[in-house]
């Protein structure tokens, strides 16, 4: 049985431009399963995410955690929700209060939760810091954010996301504002919780590179302006994608080899469909699809099967080309 | 242009021992210490590093504009052979924007928020008549730069920066730098806040525009994946310092490499793979007011001696100009194969 | 018999009034800073309930003005002769008067005035039962039964300012005047009935026509001819048309407006000529230093404060007496006008609660000894409170019900010369263990918290030559238990229903001094009722006399000359007159040809 | 865009409604009303009976104090409506509204041209302190400026009538215009005009400047540090270019919108400087009223003064897409502000908590 | 702590600051202690009114002889009383208002908002003098609410702002998944981030009660009882201390008491500012 189960979920803001930011998704995911969400900015991956972590309530749709609707929990059986599902944020610096000590950044929740008490809450917190690799000290508790390093920061937001003892966390673009050296560090400790502990990843990356170390063995979801349109394991979807925007995605990463990288322009591209609005009938990619045929303006696909685990919202999934630099060369 | 001009394209733009502190006293941080470099006309040269060593204001003294209170405490900068670091206000102005225009970090706010794009196009040109002897001609030719960056010209032309998206700005700068059609443009960290499409499309049109004009082209980054890209020419800076630098095949297969350089390609979790060989980089980079003796990377690399920890390292470079500044790698250059496992 | 007044106080022949060998500079403005600021004027007419400052006797003349501090002889304006024949007093304007638009003044207007002013309740509709135009200059008032003769005088000749029927006549009419006549002949009888009479409604909404009508123009009969007005400043230039025009001898008045403290500096440099400003002592100092600087010291009035006497304790008349020996009446009158010369002199001990001057007129001195002087005495204070059952705990009184005894005194805070000598009283309070702070207001906040009884201490102002009417304006209708109006049963000053009054028994002390005050005219009469309400006054200490103010009026000689004359008090029958009457005073001395530019 | 007009023309509406209710409920139901005020005053005049003073009231005013509440309510809002606030209690020749006409002018005079020089020297000082930051220059106009502009405004008053009416008696103490003149469009009028109207300008301007002058400050030293700023020097562009169009341009934008804001406390400071000038202005004729206890005029004033802040915050609102072109919608600039409401952005004017 | 510490290092480098600093305090302090060491006698010798200063009475006497010096520092009590009392209303409304709207949002905000609005527009000085003038007492606390009538609103409105960006900021998004409660978030997250500008606010609140309540008194609005500098410049007005040089010090020195302790406010509360405010501290 999947631990989150997201059904047919639209959600519009109440202060946006009155668009829905998503459209019907559907995605789920098992226990200490690992699901990335890729897509281009502005594509509702963080939106996605807070709804999962229950910050906002869908306008539409049922996001059930183990079971049940989490728009109908109440009281207490809410509040073991709310344990169960945390969130990493992106930005080091704004996601801890800088008015507040380490230690009272960590001690509430675990106070409110009862996980620990007044008495316990400090070799607890010690516990949690010890488990992050920081400075397990007292007096470490005792300092202010302003006083840490980026990568030291996004390990205190870690410590509080495991506090509680999740099963499932959000990680949103975790390493994207952290200097290069230490994203895989910040990685691999995520990771080790989901070794150790079983705990499941929603993912939100626009790097692939990130995605592909990060979700081993797990899943991608690739969205589209508020549509999932293709979904599979990540070592499949990464050296086979079956939809053309998946494609343009992997096509257009930076590749840290000259080598490669000459190669890999002699496929070519075409500029004027990187960008540009969706389409508003029809397949949301029309305008930009390079496959683009009459039918994809009239008929929106659906979010198919098209192997075990893979699905791709696309009408002609088999005619997307094969990636030169990502498959074939790794002799 | 008044200034004595050479055209050595060799040596189009040349930083010589450059140094540059914020503040004075014992407070003060040199950002850019001793660093020299050379930028040959038609290049891509990319300046790389981590956050914090300064990169930015490296490029930001290339043109004499170091925010305040940082100031040039030492070295040289010259352009076509002319010192910009000794220029009156007014050729430094015109030599602005007409030859050497820039980019800045995060074009979010590049633009006057007030004035529409336009607008401010024609205050360029109303400032450089020298280039565009009928300003008809700057808004045509603007036009004409707005396709090549894939940009909507009519719409562009009467926005407000807030009308844009991030990646739309990013290229309208781009396009506004190279209105005077300088030789030099240099861009900091152009592609930081992009996501990968935007990337891919700025990287392209760069690419392009060095075709096409071909510019010569200085842009900070510190992702390496980008300077695979683009790059014909690297630096990296670590805490100031240069510590290597090289053309773009020499940093990536090169045998003699700085270990931070290596290291960092090292740490970069490639889509290539699924990450086999990723390793952190273990510590942090240091604070510059409180720097460690010796090699400024010695507490962090894995190969460091008890000299690295004592002295720093000279600058050295092979034939080729293949600079490095490791006491290890320049005594025993051995090979070292970087490739997939 | 007809009383013409003599024109002139003083020895006329000590000024040059008449003398047209040195005439001034007659382009000259004189500069005259009243001490009461007037509001704007939104509208020349006089029926607005606010009384405009502009309307004064410099523009618009009344019948007759009354000598000071008599209360039977009466100076010729417009009227020049009256008399009482069968009943009704005829009065006579003079033949040569004109409006200022140059028509002449007449019996109508004279007429027409006094059928509006009873529409606004002018006092002397109660002396009288109609108004007849007898011919072209004389009007007839006929007196109602039993009317004092020199008291309906008073109310008609010193207070009528007759206005132009040209303007305000067409609101005159019969049926008007029917309707005035029949509602106050009933009123002199039954006032309360007379108030709901369908003609009292008439003359009600007549009244507000009358109050509502706009007149853009003032149109006057006297000396000045109104000019220009601004908040600061009225502008009277002389009237050619006037009938004693030759004797003005500069060019216009400048009758300036503000508030009181502004009047200094302009003093002091010589652009001001003349006020009647309370001049507190440092300003005096200064004003003694000034060069040209003279001050002149006619009549006094009195400031009082006022108990609370329906209020506990201070309804106790052992409470009262005790108050009256621990304040310093002469140390807070001197803290707020000081001891010198210029202000007045030295303090003066009253305790008849009418002022000394009116004392020395109505009172001799053998019955002033007989008084209670209530010299600062605390032993006697502490007997009497504790006779009343009041502890001392440590510095602090103790009423009988255990809490502390405290007093707050209100005043208007723009009278600051109250307030110093109430801040100075209640200092002394506290010293003795009454703590005791003032609580200063606005002077229409003052007025409404004595008039609804919240207070413990106010303050009163008792001025005017009836020595009845000063008891009457503190012990009448005006401040006690009113049966009428908005603060009908309201507590007030002075004393409940009944009082035994010396010499007249348990009687209603409100209506007892109101008839009085209305029926008795000088002479023995008011002699023997003056004594009796001083006897009470002392003995229940209603209110205490603390200060005799003299009116200071400065004046310098800088540009002007010929002020009416002073004798060695630094007063004279003119001056006097000012003193009681402002403008009309002024007026009536620049009429006689004083007040001159200097050559 | 429309939608907000509309928005904020009920807002204003609504506003001036809940004011015009506020003063029904404070002329007639306060304790010890108006009319025990009048009476009491009629009382001291002297020589009118109660009957007669009674009658008095009731026939002026028309006055029933036994009409429903709600009555006299609808009524009394019907009449606001109309422009008819009644007759002041003290001077019933007149009506309420006549006599704001009469003072409103001055009003509106003095406050705005001591508001445009006020803001034009602050403007001009603070964008030299900026220029010359960290100069000798900056730091003693920064002392000056918070000095003055701590200082409240009616003891400058009180000393420039000090100094300048009676030590040295170079200006007139009061008044709008002096009485020697003929109003009207003529020569000697409008100097008598300037001339008296000069005194309450400067106390008004020696207050209100530091505010400008310090915002402006703050403002421009942000703008100067903006990447636009820098960017528009790397392109090559004159110094006089970029003060003008970049610094200074975008520096006055926050200013304007405070501009807007700062209405209602000069309208508020003019009462204080009108009463000690005796400027007949209607802060004055408040004061005169208030101490009067003539509800109704002050009331009036009171309504009249709300209702110039709100017309002048309307007009403003409406007006400022033209200054700021990069918020079309009005409703984007009021979020702006909002934003901009953080510390260092604040303009802070002694007694700034008033406005 | 980091503030203390922060604060001394701005006050060191900012003698206008410091000068302003310890003048406030010296103000509470005599606000405090002052009544207990200087009374205002009850003796009263009218010979020595409007004397100039001397030695016994370092700033001359008032109209009843007594000293100056001694009433401007027995006002001072009343004065700073009023002032506080009225900056803790409008800081406690203001902030309660601001943080609830902000945080909670939707129709209360809303509402809330649209009442904030009306309070904000209506000019807050006359509307003070209206009420003052109406409701006459010469309690400190009725006064104090009295002058803080309109100006929560400000702050309010400033405060939810910051709400509704903290609200969407990542770390109060954060203690949010960590269930924390309400007073925890309000008192915890939000609070001490709106805390610096409470503060300064704080300041100029009692600036602006103290120019407003000293105004009300100049005009006589508010009744002239017991003993402060505003009745003391109304008293030394009324007795014509404007137009003599005899009574200028009784005058001028409860005005120099005022415009000292109002420029101090500012200049303290400029501290305050470089110490929350980092783009200052900078410089
Ligand atoms: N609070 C909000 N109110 C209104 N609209 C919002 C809000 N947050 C996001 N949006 C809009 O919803 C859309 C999706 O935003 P979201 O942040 O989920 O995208 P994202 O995929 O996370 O993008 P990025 O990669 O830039 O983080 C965007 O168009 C954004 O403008
Ligand atoms: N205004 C300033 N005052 C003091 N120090 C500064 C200032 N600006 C930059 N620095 C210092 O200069 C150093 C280099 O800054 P710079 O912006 O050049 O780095 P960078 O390599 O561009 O970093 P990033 O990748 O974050 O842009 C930083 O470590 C910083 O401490
Ligand atoms: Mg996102
Ligand atoms: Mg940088
Ligand atoms: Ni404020």
């Amino acid at each position: 049985m999947s631990l989150l189960e997201i059904q047919d979920v639209t959600h519009t803001y109440a202060t946006g431009s009155g668009r829905p930011v998503l459209h019907d998704v559907n995605l789920s995911t098992g226990e200490g399963e690992i699901v990335a969400l890729v897509g281009e900015s502005g594509c509702g991956k963080t939106t996605l995410g807070r709804l999962i972590a229950g910050l906002h309530e869908p306008s539409s749709g049922r996001i059930s955690f183990d079971g049940t609707d989490i728009a109908g929990l109440r009281g207490n059986r809410r509040r073991q929700w709310r344990r169960k599902v945390q969130m990493v944020h992106q930005d080091p610096y704004g996601s801890l209060n800088p008015g507040l000590t380490i230690g009272s950044t960590l001690a509430p929740g675990i106070l409110q939760h009862k996980l620990a008490t007044w008495r316990t809450v400090q070799p607890e917190m010690i516990k949690l810091l010890q488990q992050v690799g920081l400075d397990a000290t007292p007096a470490f508790l005792q300092r202010y954010p302003h006083q840490l390093s980026g990568g030291q920061r996004q390990r205190v937001s870690i410590a509080r996301a495991i506090s509680l003892q999740p099963s499932l966390i959000v990680a949103d673009e975790v390493t994207s504002m952290l200097d290069v050296s230490m994203r895989v560090a910040i990685l691999d400790l995520l990771l080790s919780f989901q070794r150790d502990r079983g705990i499941g990843y929603v993912f939100i990356s626009h790097d692939f590179g990130v995605v592909r170390y990060f979700a081993q063995g797990g899943r991608i979801a690739v969205m589209f302006f508020g549509y999932i349109v293709e979904e599979g394991p990540v070592e499949e979807l990464i050296t086979s994608p079956r939809h053309p925007y998946t494609h343009m995605l992997l096509q257009a990463i930076p590749v840290p080899d000259p080598v490669l990288v000459r190669k890999r322009d002699e496929e070519g591209r075409d500029p004027e469909r990187m960008i540009g609005e969706p389409a508003t009938s029809g397949c949301v990619f029309a305008n930009r699809c390079p496959l683009v045929q009459d039918v994809c303006r009239k008929q929106a696909p659906a979010l198919t099967e098209i192997g075990t685990g893979h699905r791709s919202a696309c009408h002609f999934s088999d005619e997307v080309p094969p990636l030169v630099h990502l498959t074939d060369d790794a002799a | 242009m008044s200034s004595p001009v050479t055209n050595d394209d060799q040596h189009l733009l040349e930083v010589d021992d450059l140094t540059v502190a914020f503040g004075d006293g014992p407070g003060s941080v040199r950002a850019v210490e001793n660093v020299s470099l050379s930028v040959g006309a038609g290049e891509i040269y990319a300046l790389v590093g981590e956050s914090g060593c300064g990169k930015s204001t490296l490029a930001y003294s290339l043109l004499q504009i170091v925010p305040p209170p940082g100031q040039i405490t030492g070295g040289t900068v010259r352009f076509r052979g002319a010192s910009t670091t000794t220029m009156s206000k007014r050729e430094l102005n015109a030599l602005r924007g007409a030859e050497l225009a820039m980019v800045f970090q995060g074009a979010m706010n590049a633009f006057n928020p007030v004035l529409t794009i336009g607008t401010q196009v024609d205050h360029i040109l109303q400032a450089h008549p020298e280039v565009f002897a009928d300003p008809k001609d700057g808004r045509d030719y603007f036009r004409h730069l707005l396709d090549l960056v894939q940009l909507p010209a009519d719409r562009i032309w009467k926005s407000y920066e807030s009308q844009l998206s991030g990646g739309m700005k990013q290229r309208v700068a781009i396009a506004v730098a190279l209105l005077l059609r300088p030789s030099v443009v240099i861009l900091d960290e152009p592609t930081t806040a992009l996501d990968v499409l935007n990337q891919r499309l700025v990287i392209d049109i760069l690419k392009d525009l060095h075709r096409t004009l071909g510019v010569t082209i200085i842009f900070v980054t510190h992702d390496l994946a980008v300077v695979a890209e683009l790059a014909t020419r690297v630096a990296v800076m670590y805490a100031g310092r240069l510590v290597e630098s090289g053309t773009v095949e020499e940093i990536f297969k090169a045998g003699r490499r700085h270990p931070y350089v290596e290291a960092l390609i090292n740490a970069i979790p490639s889509v290539l793979d699924a990450g086999l060989r990723v390793r952190p980089i273990g510590g942090a980079v240091p604070n510059l007011a409180e720097l460690p003796g010796g090699c400024r990377f010695a507490p962090r690399c894995a190969r460091a001696e008890d000299l690295c920890h004592e002295t720093e390292p000279p600058l050295l470079g092979d034939d080729h100009g293949h600079l490095v500044a490791c006491h290890v790698v320049n005594r025993r250059p051995e090979l070292v194969e970087v490739s997939k496992a | 018999a007809c009383t013409a007044g003599t024109a002139g106080g003083g020895t006329p022949g000590a000024g040059a009034a008449s003398d047209p060998t040195a005439p001034g500079d007659s382009s000259k403005f004189l500069t005259f800073f009243p001490c009461c600021s007037w509001n704007t004027t939104w509208s020349f007419n006089p029926y607005n309930v606010n009384g405009l400052g502009i309307q004064n006797d410099f523009v618009t003349l009344r019948l007759a003005i009354v000598k000071s501090p008599s209360l039977t002889e009466f100076i010729p304006q417009l009227a020049d002769t009256w008399e009482i024949v069968d009943g009704k007093l005829n009065v006579h304007l003079r033949e040569d008067a004109k409006w200022q638009d140059d028509t002449p003044v007449t019996s109508k207007d004279l007429h027409d005035t006094a059928i509006l002013n009873a529409l606004r309740g002018d006092g002397f509709w109660n002396d009288i039962t109609s108004v007849d135009i007898v011919d072209d200059h004389t009007v007839a008032f006929t007196l109602k039964e039993g009317q004092p003769e020199s008291l309906a005088k008073l109310d008609i000749l010193n207070a009528i300012r007759p206005y132009p029927s040209s303007v305000y006549g067409k609101l005159v009419t019969d049926e008007l005047k029917q309707d005035v006549i029949k509602y106050y002949t009933t009123a002199h009888r039954d006032p309360e009935q007379a108030g709901k009479l369908p003609e009292f409604k008439r003359m009600s909404a007549a009244f507000k026509d009358l109050a509502a009508m706009k007149v853009e123009k003032l149109i006057g009969n006297g000396p000045f001819q109104l000019e220009n007005i601004t908040t600061k400043e009225a502008k009277l230039v002389k009237w050619d048309g006037f009938w004693d025009a030759n004797k003005i001898t500069f060019a216009g008045i400048r009758y300036l407006n503000g508030s009181t403290q502004t009047v200094y500096p302009q003093l002091f440099s010589g652009n001001v000529h003349f006020s009647n400003v309370y001049m507190p002592p440092p300003i005096l100092q200064r004003w003694k230093k000034t060069p040209d600087s003279n001050t002149a010291l006619p009549l006094a009035f009195g400031f009082t404060m006022l108990f609370n006497s329906s209020k506990k304790p201070l309804d106790s008349k052992a409470v009262r007496q005790a108050l009256a020996y621990v304040i310093p009446r002469q140390q807070i009158s001197e803290a707020a006008y000081g001891t010198d010369e210029a202000a007045g002199g030295t303090w003066k001990e009253v305790n008849t609660g009418i002022s000394p001057s009116l004392e020395a007129i109505y009172l001799d001195q053998g019955k002033l000894d007989q008084l209670n002087k209530y010299p600062v005495d605390e032993a006697k204070a502490t007997q009497l409170l504790e006779g009343e059952g009041f502890t001392k705990k440590g510095d602090q009184w103790i009423k009988p019900d255990g809490e502390p005894f405290t007093l707050t005194f209100i005043a208007n805070a723009e009278t600051t010369d109250i307030v110093t000598s109430f801040n100075s009283a209640a200092k002394a309070l506290t010293a003795f263990g009454i703590k005791s702070e003032v609580n200063a207001t606005s002077g229409a906040q003052q007025n409404a918290d004595q008039h609804n009884g919240d207070f413990d201490i106010g303050s009163g102002f008792v001025g005017g030559n009836n020595p009845l009417g000063m008891y009457n304006s503190l012990l009448g209708p005006g401040y006690n238990f009113s049966k009428l109006g908005n603060y009908a049963g309201k507590r007030g000053i002075g004393f409940g229903p009944t009082k035994n009054v010396p010499g007249l028994g348990e009687v209603d002390v409100v209506s007892t001094i109101d008839g009085q005050v209305r029926a008795i005219e000088p002479g023995p009469e008011m002699n023997a009722q003056v004594w009796n309400w001083a006897q009470l006054v002392n003995e229940e200490v209603p209110y205490i006399w603390y200060a005799t103010k003299v009116y200071q009026f400065p004046f310098s000689t800088k540009e002007f000359t010929n002020w009416p004359p002073l004798n060695d008090q630094n007063t004279s029958e003119l001056w006097d007159i000012i003193a009681a009457d402002m403008n009309g005073g002024v007026s009536l001395a620049i009429q006689q040809g004083f007040i001159t530019p200097k050559p | 865009m429309v939608s907000y007009v509309v928005k904020r023309l009920a807002m204003s509406l609504l506003i001036i409604y809940i004011v015009i209710s506020l003063s029904f409920f404070m002329i007639r139901l306060m304790p010890g009303n108006p009319m025990a005020a009048l009476e009491a005053q009629l009382r001291m005049q002297g020589g009118l009976s109660e009957v007669e003073i009674q009658q008095r009231i009731s026939s002026v005013y028309g006055v029933t104090p036994n009409a429903p509440v709600g009555e006299q309510y609808l009524q009394y809002v019907w009449g606001a409506i109309r422009g008819d606030l009644g007759v002041p209690i003290m001077n019933p020749g007149t009506t309420v509204t006549a006599v704001i006409a009469e003072a409103l002018p001055w009003t509106i005079m003095v406050v705005a041209v001591s508001l445009i020089i006020s803001f034009l020297i602050g403007i001009a000082i603070g964008a030299m302190m900026a220029a010359f930051q960290n100069s000798r220059f900056s730091q003693a106009m920064t002392f000056i400026v918070s000095f003055l502009s701590a200082v409240p405004s009616y003891l400058v008053a009180i000393a420039l009538l000090y100094f300048l009416t009676s030590v040295y008696q170079v200006f007139p103490s009061g008044g709008a215009y002096a009485v020697d003149v003929t109003p009207g469009f003529n020569g000697p009028y409008l100097l008598s005009v300037l001339y008296h109207a000069f005194l309450p300008i400067v106390a008004s301007v020696i207050t209100s400047f530091g505010g400008w002058a310090l915002g402006m400050k703050g403002s421009a030293i942000s703008v100067l540090g903006s990447e636009y700023v820098r960017a528009a020097e790397a392109r090559g562009l004159s110094d006089r270019r970029i003060t003008q169009s970049y610094v200074g341009r975008n520096s006055m934008l926050p200013m304007v919108t405070q501009l807007a804001l700062s209405i209602g406390f000069m309208f508020g400071g003019s009462v204080f400087i009108e009463t000690y000038f005796q400027y007949p202005g209607i802060g004055f004729y408040m004061i005169q009223s208030v101490n009067q206890r003539d509800y109704s005029l002050m009331m009036g004033c009171f309504l009249l003064i709300t209702v110039s802040v709100i017309v002048t915050n309307l007009l403003v609102d409406l007006l400022y897409p033209l200054v700021d072109p990069r918020i079309a919608n009005p409703a984007a600039r009021k979020r702006a502000v909002d934003k901009t409401a953080d510390p260092d952005q604040e303009v802070l004017p002694a007694g700034g908590t008033m406005a | 702590m980091r503030f203390l510490s922060d604060l001394w290092r701005i006050l060191r480098n900012d003698k206008g600051a410091l000068v302003g600093g310890v003048i406030v305090l010296i103000y509470g302090l005599v606000a405090i202690f002052g009544p207990v060491f200087v009374q205002v006698g009850d003796e009263q010798d009218a010979s020595q009114a409007y004397q100039p200063p001397s030695w016994e009475h370092p700033l001359g006497t008032d109209s009843l002889g007594q000293g100056v010096l001694e009433q401007i520092i027995v006002g001072t009590q009343p004065i700073m009383i009023v002032g506080v009392m009225s900056a803790v209303i409008t800081i406690f409304i203001g902030v309660a208002v601001g943080l609830l709207t902000g945080y909670i949002g939707g129709v209360v905000d809303t509402i809330v908002m649209r009442i904030t609005d009306i309070f904000l527009t209506i000019p807050g000085l006359p509307l003070i003098i209206v009420l003052a003038s109406v409701i006459h007492t010469t309690n400190p606390f009725v006064l104090a609410c009295i002058l803080s009538i309109t100006a929560w609103a400000g702050l309010a409105r400033a405060i939810r702002s910051q709400a509704m960006s903290l609200r969407s900021s990542d770390f109060v998004e954060a203690a949010q998944l960590q269930g924390v409660s309400l007073g925890n978030m309000i008192g915890r997250q939000l609070l001490p981030n709106v805390g610096p500008y409470v503060a300064i606010h704080f300041l100029l609140a009692i600036t602006g009660a103290i120019y407003a309540s000293v105004g009300l008194f100049l005009l006589g609005i508010a009744p002239i009882s017991g003993n402060n500098w505003g009745i003391m410049i109304n008293l030394a007005m009324a007795q014509g201390a404007l137009y003599t040089t005899d009574s200028a010090f009784y005058l001028f020195s409860p005005m120099a008491a005022i415009v000292i302790l109002q420029v101090s406010f500012v200049f303290f509360s400029r501290a305050l500012d470089s110490v929350f405010n980092p783009r200052l501290r900078v410089q």
